[in-house]
């Protein structure tokens, strides 16, 4: 198959990239709850049970805080593991071995030892799940300081990051938006063993009007915005920061100084949420004094998942409601 | 309704007794098989978890609890709500998304309550809802209300730390709480065999000086006299129990399982231990009910829940209108 | 005793206002680790179990998860429970309850039930105890739909401000800075069961040249920062907003629209930290166009909070730090 | 230091394995009572909380494992560090902040590790290092290394959900671990009376289907005879052993604890159990060591914590710079 037409959904890029750090590194092994036989809740592990073994995919109980607990052990003893939490609404559970344990070993035992962990987990809204199986809980690791926390808006994306995120020597947060995992992505995925490295943002597009800047599900929903207003003459230049801690804001800044005029989007609640760590870097940054408007952010409702359609479509940014942030901001601040 | 929720005692002390355990299994069933049609009609949306199978349970252990006696219950909680006395109509409602749903909509399948029959609500967290019983337990006690708090759960949950915090909980402060294990061999895809190194989950009992009984989860009746005596046990301040019951799930995990855990001859091997034929068989041996009687009780149950079906799809759909101010409870000046 | 001279600690005022909750109401009561004989891992219950009874003061196991989770329950059921956990980096066990279940459960549950639960914890460095005992963790608690989230600076407010917690029918985080706990505030302590609305933020002095929005603890550095540039001609209006969810805005817009110069200041990290708040809201409001240079924001660096006493003051905001900010905000932008 | 540490076996099989009991007892005490006697003199931060009375668990577990297998610890962490053959300069140092230290003053009493000595951390949260050790566990059956790992933790520990979840891994992987409870009757100021509602705390493993077993904390034989069995069945591939020690911690939990939970006389009483005479007293006997050699070793402790205090004195202390790059570990291009 030529690298020019594989379009691979994210879950299938996930898996590939598993599977080849798996072939590479014998420390490599997966744990969490139904990823062997079932294959994983979203079908991400699919059948890597079956090309590995169950001693490196492994099942487990429903012990979210005992599974990261012991990859946390594991990966001080050598090995790398990826967990894989069903749902990133259940890191709840094991918040203590994240935050308190992973985040913190390397820095508060004096560099002694490492944790060399990946932990994988779905999030977001749009199925249906309602309140407990559809939060973004990004903001709660990238308020942590030890935890890399990368969110991927794309297959060909994910993969690279994902290569890279199993290499690092430290806690990595992978945070993927379940409505993504089915569907291709707009690049192909390039074979191999190619990575992406954690903490580089990309422009997804350029322009010349509006620097928008958007996180995960919202890059997809943003782009198609951007396309739609480029036929009216609204030139927009998006970009996705991909990890969101480390942060790299160099992109941002230099669109800023560019376009004047920022707007940000997350699909998780506005009140103290991840993306106001853009608008604070701005705000305190030399690209200030380029801004010609106020800057405008757009997030999800301060409520809640709700769970009939609806209601839950009325609770994240939608496209429309983009398309009129973005029309607004550059059209009333001409 | 709520009248007929008010009928306590042995399934098989009295024809009412027997006809409303049949009922309520009945009720259980054909919700679920209607829930099961409506999604694959693709007119109900998110997930659904069926406890088509495990009637016996919660129906048994209602039946010892009186209308003040709360419950918890799991993402599997159809059948604890219904047994619990909840109204069918406002049930189907919720997962239709419509505004006369328990939850108004905002909750779906996962999240119904029912203050009125003491149901604090499904959990679509797995052990959520265990520490939370054993409060509602504390607060009887501190209140001297004299209500047993009741717990249900799947054999999964219990490898939760919430199981273990909780029911340590409960033991210490001698709680009036039932942990009600409903034990169908399997969390998602993992067997109780390969989650745990015990073979009765009951067991696990010891380690917080709490009993620990094992019943066959199919049968209406062991269930109901396991519950009776816990609750016994509970009001009189004796402290928790915690009720293994053995049973299976017919159907999958939830809509997207293809069952590649477990066997075809497996899941007809347990069809075969249906917990309703099971509980007919001994009505009619006991000549409580008649052949006659039973298929009017299954009838009526069929009626109710196409009624509550009817109703439900005929109500008015949920609007977003108003989420925001729906997420805190007025602060009353 | 006459009003005037309550010249309380924090311990005191708090210990002060459960009292009176637990004198007032029958349904209030308060768990956790250590509350009881010990009176408190930082005194704070101190003889409210001798005061009250066993039953109204309970002593629990180290269960953070199975209390908090008791408590929504009791809170379900007709009680008003307080819960107490040792350190606020120990929310990280009970998560699943405060996030999941608590803060959702009214929303979730179509406005069936609600959950009048306090949940108070101390929080902050300064105390040796390194990375697992010092965390400021509001960022968590303020992205979390369906908490009110209390951060007081003062005894008096602190006394008010629980109060009002204990008297909502909804979930309140009440984040206790402990370098707090033994010091008196600036500020008598009115008597008897005087209460201080939640939502509310407090100017805690008025200037011309400089807005300082300062949560917790940093209230009382920025306070004796303005008093000495006072002295030097430089006027700083101090406002603390007290509850940050719901986070009252509208002194921040009016003072900024007055000095056009905002400095934000938090101990916790910076890196989406909840600080960015104000940040966020300004940029988005009208008084945006009022501002006449960039907005800075102090906070902590983003590493863990290490152990030895030199390398703990490094890490987080100094009263040394934040004139500096002050005063060069105001020098260079004039 | 990492030579002597190689010492494996029974404490009275050889004069050397008395002795080296007897030092490592003996040290721990002498560290403990400097590090007392430092924070009286408000010459060290933060909060202290002291393994005065416990010294015959960590050593007679210890003395049961090779240097390549691994420990997690807890707050109370000194003498497991010990224990395991940490250097006490690097460990007196650290206390004091200085860049010497195991943590480079970064981490202070509450998180000391040693890779050199498989002592994978002491932990500022209670639990927090019992899934750990699991996972050190699962990554030797992984690596087929042969090693095991050693999880200490408290009566208090038990109770958290941290613990539950990983003895339930550990039994269901029969990982080579094992789970050493130092029962010293309190959490804090929480007895074991009150926290829990079953007498051997032991008892928790049949809800894992892991042995468990009681001994006499106090007493370094019993504890070294329960954990040599423990570490050959972990080493056999048989699964985990719950272990609790029954032993007592003379000083307050931390350093403002006024003992207001319990008497005097309870603390008087179990001075009389001292560790440390109660060995001598069995070497004695055996024959094994003369109070001469005996008395040659309590100097020879003493003498090792002096130094160590007066080499960590005069170390740099730490400074700030770097902490930023501290955070992650490089990434290796
Ligand atoms: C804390 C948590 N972890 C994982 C899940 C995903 N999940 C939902 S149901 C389920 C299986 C539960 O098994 P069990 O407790 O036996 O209940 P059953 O489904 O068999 O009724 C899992 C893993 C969840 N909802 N919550
Ligand atoms: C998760 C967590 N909860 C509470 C604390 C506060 N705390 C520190 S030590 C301790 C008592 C621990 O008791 P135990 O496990 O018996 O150990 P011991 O102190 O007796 O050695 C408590 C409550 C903590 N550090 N971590
Ligand atoms: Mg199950
Ligand atoms: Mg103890």
């Amino acid at each position: 198959m030529s690298t020019d037409n594989r379009m691979l959904t994210m879950a299938e890029a996930l898996r590939e990239a598993m599977g080849i750090a798996m072939d590479e590194r014998p420390e490599v092994f997966i744990l969490g709850e139904d990823i062997g036989i079932y294959g994983g809740a979203f079908g991400v592990t699919g059948d890597l049970y079956h090309r590995f073994s169950p001693e490196r995919v492994i099942d487990t109980p429903i012990s979210e805080l005992g599974i990261v607990g012991a990859a946390v052990g594991a990966a001080l003893s050598g090995m790398r593991p990826i967990v894989e939490i069903q749902f990133s609404d259940f890191t709840a559970q094991a918040m203590d071995q994240i935050a308190n344990q992973a985040a913190k070993i390397h820095f508060m035992l004096g560099g002694a030892l490492h944790v060399p962990l990946v932990l994988r987990t779905p999030q977001g809204s749009g199925t249906g799940a309602a309140a407990q199986h559809s939060q973004n809980l990004e903001t709660w690791f990238a308020n942590v300081p030890g935890l890399k926390v990368v969110v991927p808006s794309n297959p060909a994306d994910a993969k690279g990051l994902l290569l890279s995120a199993i290499d690092d020597p430290n806690p990595v947060i992978f945070l993927e938006h379940k409505l993504l995992y089915k569907i291709p992505g707009r690049d192909p995925v390039p074979e191999g063993a190619i990575r992406i490295p954690l903490g580089v943002s990309k422009v997804v597009r350029e322009g010349k009007d509006l620097t928008l800047v958007a996180t995960g599900i919202m890059v997809n929903k943003s782009f198609e915005v951007a396309e739609k207003l480029a036929a009216e003459g609204i030139s927009i230049t998006l970009i996705d920061p991909r990890t969101i801690s480390p942060l790299d804001m160099n992109p941002i800044f230099e669109s800023v100084e560019k376009t004047g005029r920022l707007l940000v989007v997350q699909e998780g609640p506005s009140h103290g949420g991840f993306i106001n760590e853009v608008i604070a870097r701005v705000s305190e940054s030399s690209s200030f004094g380029s801004l010609i408007a106020p800057i405008k952010r757009l997030a999800g409702m301060n409520i809640p998942i709700p769970y009939a359609p609806q209601l839950e479509k009325a609770a994240v940014p939608q496209i429309e409601d983009i398309e009129v942030a973005a029309r607004e901001l550059v059209k009333s601040w001409r | 309704m709520t009248v007929e929720r008010l009928l306590m005692g042995h399934p098989l002390s009295s024809p009412d007794h027997a006809r409303h355990a049949l009922l309520y299994m009945y009720r259980i069933r054909k919700f679920e098989e209607a829930v099961e049609d409506l999604f694959g009609r693709g007119m109900m949306h998110g997930t659904m978890h069926l406890s088509i199978g495990q009637e016996a349970g919660p129906t048994g252990m209602c039946l010892a609890l009186k209308l003040e006696d709360q419950i918890t219950s799991t993402h599997r909680g159809h059948g604890h709500c219904i047994a619990k006395g909840a109204d069918l109509t406002r049930m189907m409602a919720e997962l239709l998304g419509k505004e006369i749903g328990y939850c108004g909509g905002r909750g779906g399948s996962m999240h119904i309550a029912d203050a009125e029959t003491g149901n604090l609500g499904a959990n679509g967290v797995v052990g959520g809802g265990i520490p939370i019983a054993v409060g509602a337990a504390l607060a009887s006690k501190l209140q001297k209300k004299g209500t047993v708090a009741v717990s249900f759960f799947g054999d999964g949950a219990m490898n939760e730390g919430a199981f273990h915090e909780a029911a340590n909980l409960a033991a210490i402060w001698k709680l009036p709480v039932i942990l009600f294990c409903e034990n169908n061999k399997y969390g998602m895809s993992s067997s109780t065999e390969t989650a745990f190194a015990i073979d009765r989950l009951a067991d696990r009992g010891l380690g917080y000086g709490i009993p620990g009984v094992t019943v066959d989860g199919n049968d209406v009746v062991a269930v109901y006299e396991a519950c009776e005596a816990a609750v016994a046990r509970a009001r009189n301040g004796e402290g928790p129990t915690l009720i293994e019951t053995v049973t299976y799930r017919w159907k999958g995990h939830s809509r997207s399982d293809k069952n590649l855990y477990r066997t075809k001859e497996e899941i007809e091997e347990w069809k075969h231990l249906d917990p309703i034929p099971n509980f007919i068989s001994k009505v009619l041996a006991a000549g409580i009910l008649n052949q006659e009687e039973i298929d009017a009780i299954a009838k009526m149950a069929q009626d109710q829940i196409i009624e509550a079906v009817n109703n439900a799809a005929q109500a008015k759909s949920a609007v977003p209108d108003g989420l925001l101010e729906a997420v805190f409870k007025a602060v009353s000046a």
